[in-house]
């Protein structure tokens, strides 16, 4: 095993830019970023300040790339960052950190914290201070295609399930295809009408499509580990079975950082655009609704509330479509006061449900205390989703506090609701 | 003689925006120097150039305390003006020096300024002069 | 001249009424910020004081500090320290002149020796031992330490005299210091100014024969009473400096209107000095009064404080080093940057691609 | 050296020193941090409106939606000594005479009235958010020597001001000298010290929008 301190800092010294340095330089310690944590609203520690988890790449910042840094450095003034100090942050850098990026919407000084979480996992990541759970999600996703450990013949199961159960025909390996459509092994494990509802909406649109027996997974570990190298390896998976394939269009399933990996990292890991275009389930739907394919036969008759995924609406900018889709086939929606671009994390983001240490699931709980205010504010019973790994840690937490909340998938429930 | 430069009169654009609010200032204290007069007999003066008082308070000022009865000259080293003002035992002493200019410039409150009333040596060799200058007219009568 | 009369005798010889002597003793004490009331006991001490000797120096000087004390024609309250004082040598006003008037010094100092009252105006210049001003061939640095062994007390009069001076301006070609630079072991009042108040000279002697002791001095060695405040605390302008209102031109509406001078260069915050109670020769020498800002001229190094229409909060020649600096800004950046690239290119180059086995330790 | 010496200096050779150092700092420090570079977003940009690096330098001076109330002593607070802070430094005719004899320009000022009231205001309120600092445990377990001291270096230039123009304390002479003294303090700093986000906050705030904007979120 050969992580160490020296690849971690090499590797934090490669990622630190200009961004990064004038964010540094910007703060002032006002705290503000710890209102906008979760992780700091419901347990009170300061620790859990957002800019105070990024003290070791600060570090590195400031020693490798200010003279005063540098000088101080060289007179054996500065405080190096050592293994024992990564350590001790990995608690701060994953366990309480779901790369939400609620802080970077409050720093009053503009800093975007997140961003440079991102950038300090890449260190931590090849020093061997990353959790051991999100270790394995990155090993079952690089040696056997999903974090899950799940292989192409369970998809295969999944697919003849849900072909008899829609009638409908599932394609795979279809060339020139409009759209490829990704899946994330959650949902193939715990929400497998997800496929059957697609088929169905595809025939209805009349909208070509196929999966691809080399490329179903679009789980990210990579990224949620914080390793760009492995990141690439995971996502060029998918460009080199899209371009293989021909097809225009990579549909990503509504798992948030899938969506974050293809859609906006992707590119960026593969050092060139794509010859195709990564749209998210959402963003079609509500193409779709828009066009008046998409047509309810009747509607949910319970009031509903939205959680929104950062991953998708924050942090990947589809941030109307959800609404306009809930209201579609609701009777009543009623919004959480802090929702969209605003909202507050499920607490299990950014591989932390990957997580499963003890002392990370109680403090996943504790997080969770704010998403269930939110909910109680609104009064209903029943929330809609469109993140597989929100829906994961919702629900572990739902049944933790004995609540009496029901969840849904947004494009199951629609695709439940649509007309025939 | 030329003329004192501050006879040149001076056109103050408009007066209130010279006003400074001090003269005011001053008059309450003449009031309370007053009632000490009358209570204890102490005499009191206030010495104007010792205030930062700009030409429009001077000007609001001397209106307000006005004129009285009562008016002296005295030439000693220069012309002296002394009046009553139109308070009575409030009395406004200018100093000027041969050259007219002013040296010192006081509100007195007294019966009379002080410097008014005769030294008792000054009295005593007026008396010595005049009774040598009787004696001489008489001399000069006898002489007749 | 007695000088065993009083001043007061000395006065009625003169043909001045009791009444004058009072009418001057009330102007003193006004200007020694003394209460009114004081007149009187003054006029009583100063009557029976006897006329001290004294002998005036002439140094680095203009004159100016003997013509502002001499334009005003006998009698005044300025002119009446020649009736206050046994003026026993003043090269410019005495009618001896050459070998005569030496004598006239040296009689003087021998007769008074530990008694006279030494005047000074004028720098004195150190360069090339004291060559730079010299009187009858000897310095006026070797004058000085003879003249002040017998002085009872030494008056530095005029800035020059009391701080330096104009001659002390950079670069101070004559190696000029004040008084109080050469003489440590006498008591010495400076009465700066450039030229100083008149009267203030008078109050200075007039407190010495009332009291028989120099005035309370400031940390300059200046006399409190005339030198305790701002020309700023006690200007009748002072109100428009509250209010924000400043003349911006000598000839704006603002000027017109009398507002304050600070804009134009008023120096009177920072110069203690009496003139805005004086406001002698009836506030012609009185500059804010008439129109022009104070110039600081009783302050140390005057000449050397920025310019005279600067205003205060306004420096000299802030600029002077912006482009040095600027270049040198970058240059530091620049160094920087270029040893951040190497830094990060050679982290680059270091980079090995990750392998799963590489999460681990 | 006496007080007008001192205050010669001040704002004499002082004053050109530290706008040299001011400017050298602030320069090298900018240069430091921005030509570190970034790499382009390859990916496609989804347009949104508002969501622009631009948008984020203006709309980051409101408090986001919730923020107000979870933390109204760093708004309000914040507001009313930035707000202060500007008019002192920006509006005082004296500041505007001087800014007016380095740049020749100029605008109009406040009455000095306004000023002092707005000084005592923005005093009052750093004292209060330097009690906020040691009060609030994030502040205070974020706080370092350097917070303190870029307090201590905005507060003195304030306060000093303030005494001399006031006349108070110290002859004006004397504070006016501080003044300028600690105005210069206060510069050869700011480039570095958390001070110098007066000026990298701009960059920082449009980074930001613009990172987030590619993706049509509007921060």
């Amino acid at each position: 095993m050969t992580a160490s301190l020296q690849k971690g800092i090499n590797a934090l010294k490669e990622v630190i830019d200009a961004p990064v340095a004038s964010f540094f330089s910007s703060c002032v310690h006002c705290g503000l970023c710890a209102e906008a944590c979760l992780f700091y609203t419901e347990t009170g520690d300061p620790k859990y300040t957002p800019i105070h988890k990024l003290e070791p790449l600060k570090r590195v910042y400031r020693q490798e790339y200010t003279l005063l840094g540098r000088l101080a450095k060289m007179a054996g003034l500065a405080k190096p960052v050592s293994d024992d100090e990564l350590e001790a942050w990995s608690e701060l850098v994953y366990d309480s950190c779901t790369l939400c990026g609620r802080c970077s919407m409050v720093c009053p000084v503009g800093n975007d914290l997140t961003y440079m979480i991102r950038k300090l996992r890449e260190g931590m990541a090849v020093s061997g201070h990353a959790p051991e759970g999100i270790i394995m999600a990155t090993k079952r996703t690089v040696d056997q295609g999903g974090p899950m450990g799940l292989k192409w013949p369970a998809v295969q199961n999944v697919i003849k399930h849900q072909e008899a159960d829609s009638g409908l025909k599932i394609p795979v390996d279809q060339a020139g295809a409009e759209y490829m459509v990704l899946l994330s092994s959650m949902e193939v494990v715990n929400y497998p009408e997800y496929l059957g509802a697609l088929a169905r909406i595809f025939n209805k649109a009349g909208i070509t499509w196929t999966l691809s027996s080399e490329a179903y997974e679009a789980t990210n570990a990579g990224i949620q580990i914080g390793n760009s190298d492995l990141a690439r390896e995971i996502v060029s998976r998918i460009v080199n079975a899209a371009e293989k394939l021909g097809v225009k269009k990579v549909l990503s399933p509504e798992c948030g950082h899938a969506y974050m990996a293809i859609r906006w990292e992707g590119p960026n890991l593969m050092g060139r655009p794509f010859k195709f275009e990564v749209v998210h389930v959402l963003e079609m739907l509500d193409e779709l609704r828009a066009k008046g394919v998409l047509k309810m036969k009747d509607k949910l008759k319970t009031p509903v509330t939205l959680h929104d995924p950062c991953q998708i609406v924050r942090r990947g900018g589809v941030l109307n479509a959800p609404e306009a889709l809930v209201r579609e086939v609701v009777v009543e929606f009623r919004p959480m006061t802090d929702h969209g671009k605003m909202n507050w994390c499920c607490g299990g983001g950014g591989g932390t449900s990957a997580i499963h240490e003890p002392a990370a699931e109680a403090l996943r709980f504790t997080a969770f205390k704010r998403k269930k205010s939110q909910l109680e504010e609104t009064g209903v019973n029943t929330m809609v989703t469109f993140c597989a790994n929100c829906r994961i840690t919702l629900e572990e937490a739902i049944d933790h506090y004995e609540m009496d909340t029901q969840l849904l998938g947004l494009t199951e429930l629609l695709a439940e609701h649509m007309e025939d | 003689m030329r003329s004192p430069i501050n006879e040149i009169p001076i056109h103050v654009l408009s007066p209130d925006l010279m006003l400074t609010g001090q003269a005011e200032a001053v008059l309450s204290e003449v009031s309370d120097l007053l009632g000490r007069l009358l209570e204890t007999g102490e005499e009191g003066s206030i010495d104007l150039r010792s205030l930062p008082l700009s030409p429009a308070d001077r000007d609001w000022l001397d209106e307000r305390l006005g004129r009285g009865e009562v008016e002296i000259a005295l030439e000693a080293g220069g012309r002296s003006d002394i009046y009553e003002t139109a308070y009575a035992g409030v009395w406004k002493v200018t100093h000027r020096d041969t050259e007219g200019r002013v040296v010192a410039e006081f509100i007195e409150v007294s019966h009379v300024p002080a410097i008014v009333k005769p030294a008792g040596a000054d009295i005593e060799n007026a008396h010595e002069r005049l009774q040598s200058d009787l004696k001489q007219i008489t001399q000069e009568g006898n002489e007749r | 001249m007695n000088k065993e009369e009083t001043l007061l005798d000395h006065m009625e010889r003169e043909g001045l009424s009791r009444r004058t002597f009072l009418k001057y003793c009330a102007s003193l004490a006004s200007l020694m910020a003394l209460p009114p009331t004081a007149a009187a006991a003054m006029a009583e001490a100063l009557g029976k004081a006897k006329r001290p000797s004294v002998i005036w120096l002439p140094f680095q000087e203009c004159t100016g500090c003997t013509e502002s004390l001499t334009r005003s024609h006998t009698p005044s309250v300025e002119g009446m320290i020649f009736d206050m004082i046994s003026l026993d040598y003043q090269e410019t006003l005495m009618a001896a002149a050459g070998h005569q008037a030496e004598e006239a010094l040296h009689n003087a100092m021998k007769d008074n020796y530990g008694k006279y009252v030494l005047i000074v105006d004028g720098s004195v210049a150190t360069g090339l031992n004291g060559a730079y001003s010299c009187i009858a061939g000897r310095s006026n640095l070797d004058l000085l330490k003879e003249a002040a062994q017998g002085a009872a007390a030494i008056v530095a009069l005029g800035s020059c005299a009391a701080f330096g001076g104009i001659p002390k301006a950079n670069p101070n070609p004559t190696g000029a210091v004040a008084v109080s630079d050469i003489i440590k072991d006498k008591p010495i009042v400076n009465i700066s100014g450039c030229p100083p108040i008149p009267v203030v000279i008078t109050g200075v002697l007039a407190h010495y024969l009332t009291f028989g002791t120099l005035p309370e001095l400031d940390k300059l060695g200046r006399p409190k009473a005339f030198y305790g405040e701002t020309i700023h605390d006690r200007c009748y302008r002072r109100p428009f400096y509250d209010q924000g209102k400043f003349a911006k031109t000598f000839d704006d509406e603002g000027a017109r209107k009398g507002w304050c001078l600070f804009e134009l260069g008023c120096k009177g915050p920072v110069t203690y000095n009496a003139c805005a109670t004086t406001k002698w020769n009836d506030s012609t020498s009185f500059p804010i009064e008439s129109g022009h800002g104070c110039i600081g001229c009783s302050e140390p190094d005057f000449w050397d404080a920025g310019g005279f229409y600067k205003a205060l909060s306004t420096p000299a020649n802030p600029l002077k080093y912006v482009g040095a600096a600027a270049a040198v800004g970058v240059a530091a950046g620049a160094a920087v940057s270029v040893a951040n690239r190497a830094s990060k290119n050679a982290a680059m180059a270091a980079h090995e691609k990750t392998q799963l086995t590489d999460l681990e330790k | 050296m006496n007080e007008l010496e001192l205050l010669t200096w001040a704002r004499g050779t002082g004053l050109n020193l530290a706008i040299g150092l001011f400017l050298l700092g602030m320069l090298w420090r900018l240069v430091e941090i921005y030509t570190l570079g970034r790499k382009p977003d390859l990916a496609p940009p989804r347009k949104a409106e508002g969501a622009t690096g631009w948008h984020t330098i203006l709309r980051r001076s409101l408090s986001p939606p919730g923020m107000l109330k979870r933390s109204p002593i760093s708004y309000i607070g914040g507001y009313i000594f930035h707000i202060g802070l500007f008019i002192v430094v920006f509006l005082f005719a004296q500041h505007i005479k001087l800014i007016q004899s380095l740049t020749g320009l100029y605008w109009p000022g406040l009455p000095s009235q306004v000023i002092d009231a707005v000084t005592v205001v923005t005093l009052a309120t750093m004292l209060l958010v330097l009690f906020d600092r040691i009060n609030n445990p994030v502040k205070r377990f974020l706080s370092t020597f350097g917070d303190y001291l870029a307090w201590a270096l905005t507060f003195l230039p304030l306060l000093t001001g303030f005494l001399a123009a006031k006349h108070l304390l110290l002859p004006y002479t004397a504070m006016l000298a501080i003044h300028i003294l600690s105005v210069e303090l206060l510069l050869i700093a700011l480039p570095f010290t958390k001070l110098i986000h007066v000026f990298t906050l701009f960059a920082s705030r449009w980074y930001n929008g613009d990172i987030n904007g590619k993706r049509g979120v509007p921060v």
